[in-house]
């Protein structure tokens, strides 16, 4: 057939020859490529979120920081970095639920949630939510009761959102590291709820 | 003008889908993109909102095609010939070159010096907030209306609340001002605040019951209502 | 500075996929689209290499993702917003009215006469080509070079040729010249000609053997070799 | 689900905006852009190109004029129109075969051929076509034996071009309107052979 290669595409080739002058002109360190990469897929994800919702279920005094000063409180647990230099935390209650968006772009808490997902990214969810948020919700499986407010937060400008779920039913007796697991990526959106053991 | 990246309150758009265990990136070239992109701001050689400004200038049916990441590409391509590190020219023919000599290595050099900075600053964060001399122009609970001015350029203040009247939610730091930063025009830091929007003056009829929008805006996006 | 459309001569992208049965339109906004700018073109609000050199301004990467009729959008609009008689704030804001109350019809309004003209021009053709006073520079059977220098903006030469040598195998007639008329600065009519290069001049080491390319190209395009 | 329309394209969308803006205006003919799209689905095609083949293999002297001058040729069977002001014939021979792209746009002789495929338009055959044509054939299933030149034909001023497929064998019975059947839109582009009966 002629072709001793696979198909590339075209973004692919493009990256490539970006990546390929930038190292000849001696402007891009390939190490600091590899380690932003490897930092974001392997130590910087949801599973931090998940630690500091654990602990607000865990300690009251914790939630109250949390709620007041979620930057501080984020930080008490070792965890800190770019998108999240200016924190606020948003607590599901009986009367509210909260979901966050970046209509404009894909802003998003990174130091606690890692890199967004693509649906969060998607011309469909960020034009959508602001306008049809029970609607949005409703076909990602989570209903929401008319009665309860409904609160979409447009992360527009320098906050970053977490929302802090609500603690299921019969975790009484769980350990905050058992609690952890419980505490998915989307329940710290607002796109579903926390998980019952 | 409003902006490609400008849609929020588009309805009728197709069903959010959410990808069970989705990878942090779909393919190495995400992986590259990406971390060229933190590696080439971390050097200074653009920032956070000159940034953004090269993905809003795609124009609007393409942007909402293309997928993210081939979103960053544009943006990185922009930012560094008008940083004028690369030309355009280069990069089409480096395309050329290396299509037509697949497997060719894109080279590689390290800087342990500036890979050190760059993890500490992604561990440290770098946030926009300054001092600002002036006093706060609103306090909560103020009634205010979304500046109806339609901008020339990059901004932050999303269309669907222009010309909207909502009430202060709550008091925000100042931070660096976008319109002048992505002009490398200065810092000019305002006060910020978010602002609650209820759905019904949003929206108008056919509004979602109680869901309510709150916006996060520099002052001078406000004015009282 | 090459411009996204100008992709002769890449390699190693996907296969070509010749879809059976193909329908003239995949979609009804496709013949919309389609139906429109033809009806704009006969209005006269803009001409053919207007129409092309506002595809050619689409970044690359969102050029080759995006399909062939999300590109005449693009082109329609920006053709639409320089001619005057739309601006995209109107579109943006008829695209968020229409996307909150689907089903809108879009109007319609009849125009017998300026239709019967419209498809008998389609039915005779507007032939580009015009009578000019200055001789012909090359024969047939002339050593050329395809003019070296990156044009600033719309051009018909393709890069793969830039600065390569070929033969005049063709001559034809004299037609408006891409350059000026794009511009609305006159049309400058000039001679064309067939040119055959060979395709290891065109490609050097690796091209296939005994496959050469033509290309149809303006006077001015060509230096003697 | 709170939805009582399908879900709309974004390039739908727009192009209804436009659409319903230029009608508004009084600056677009609606009637135009219903007839203008019948013609090409309906009247301008392949079959025209066909007609054009076969009266070629038929008649020796229509064939030379259509090689000496297309233009006045095809017209000659009724048929003209926009994008085929300017038309040129490839011959098919034992020495050479002809295949016919646009690298820069997607230029194409509309009276004979239609309106083009979207694999014509595709940045894959522009791009790969003028140089890999062989490679680019051979995946479509037209292996071009390397003792016949292949001619690529890049359509990029004003002329416009078909190919002249070979008239296949064993077909020397069959009237003009059978040999047109055998003529393929693909086979007037030259990525495939005539049909054999």
């Amino acid at each position: 057939m002629g072709h001793d290669h696979d198909p590339i595409s075209y973004p692919n080739l493009r990256t490539q020859a970006i990546e390929s002058l930038l190292v000849e002109k001696g402007i891009l360190a390939s190490d600091a490529v590899d380690r932003v990469v490897s930092a974001y897929e392997e130590d910087i994800g949801p599973l931090n979120g998940a630690r500091v919702v654990a602990r607000a279920w865990s300690d009251g005094r914790y939630k109250t920081r949390l709620l007041e000063n979620a930057t501080g409180a984020i930080a008490e647990l070792g965890i800190s970095g770019m998108q999240g230099e200016n924190m606020v935390a948003l607590e599901n209650t009986a009367e509210v639920h909260n979901v966050v968006v970046c209509t404009l772009c894909s802003c998003y808490p990174w130091p606690v949630l890692g890199l967004p997902p693509y649906w969060y990214k998607s011309p469909e969810y960020r034009a959508r939510v602001v306008v049809e948020p029970r609607a949005v919700l409703a076909e990602l499986g989570l209903e929401i009761d008319e009665s309860r407010e409904l609160r979409v937060w447009d992360s527009s400008a320098e906050i970053r959102y977490m929302v802090l779920p609500e603690r299921p039913a019969g975790t009484d007796e769980l350990a905050e590291d058992q609690l952890a697991e419980l505490v998915s990526r989307d329940s710290m959106i607002g796109v579903a709820e926390a998980r019952t053991p | 003008m409003a902006r490609a990246h400008d849609i929020g309150g588009l309805k009728g758009l197709g069903p959010v889908e959410i990808e069970r265990d989705e990878p942090v990136f779909h393919s190495e070239w995400e992986q590259r993109v990406f971390g060229i992109t933190m590696a080439t701001l971390g050097k200074g050689l653009y920032n956070v909102e000159q940034f953004r400004s090269g993905i809003e200038e795609i124009p609007i049916v393409p942007y909402m095609e293309s997928s993210y990441y081939e979103r960053w590409i544009v943006t990185l391509e922009t930012n560094l010939i008008r940083a004028g590190v690369v030309s355009e020219d280069e990069i089409d023919a480096r395309t050329v070159e290396l299509s037509r000599h697949p497997g060719t290595d894109v080279g590689r050099r390290e800087e342990a010096e500036f890979c050190e900075m760059l993890l500490s600053v992604i561990q440290a964060g770098v946030s926009p907030e300054r001092d600002v001399e002036a006093p706060r122009r609103f306090e909560s609970g103020d009634r205010v209306i979304a500046a109806g001015t339609t901008a020339a350029g990059h901004t932050r203040l999303p269309r669907y609340v222009r010309g909207k009247q909502g009430v202060v939610a709550r008091l925000d730091k100042a931070f660096v001002y976008p319109e002048t930063n992505v002009e490398g025009a200065g810092e000019n830091p305002e006060w910020c605040y978010c602002v609650r929007f209820e759905a019904d003056e949003v929206w108008g009829d056919g509004a979602e019951a109680g869901a309510p929008v709150y916006v996060d805006v520099w002052e001078s996006y406000l004015e009282p209502a």
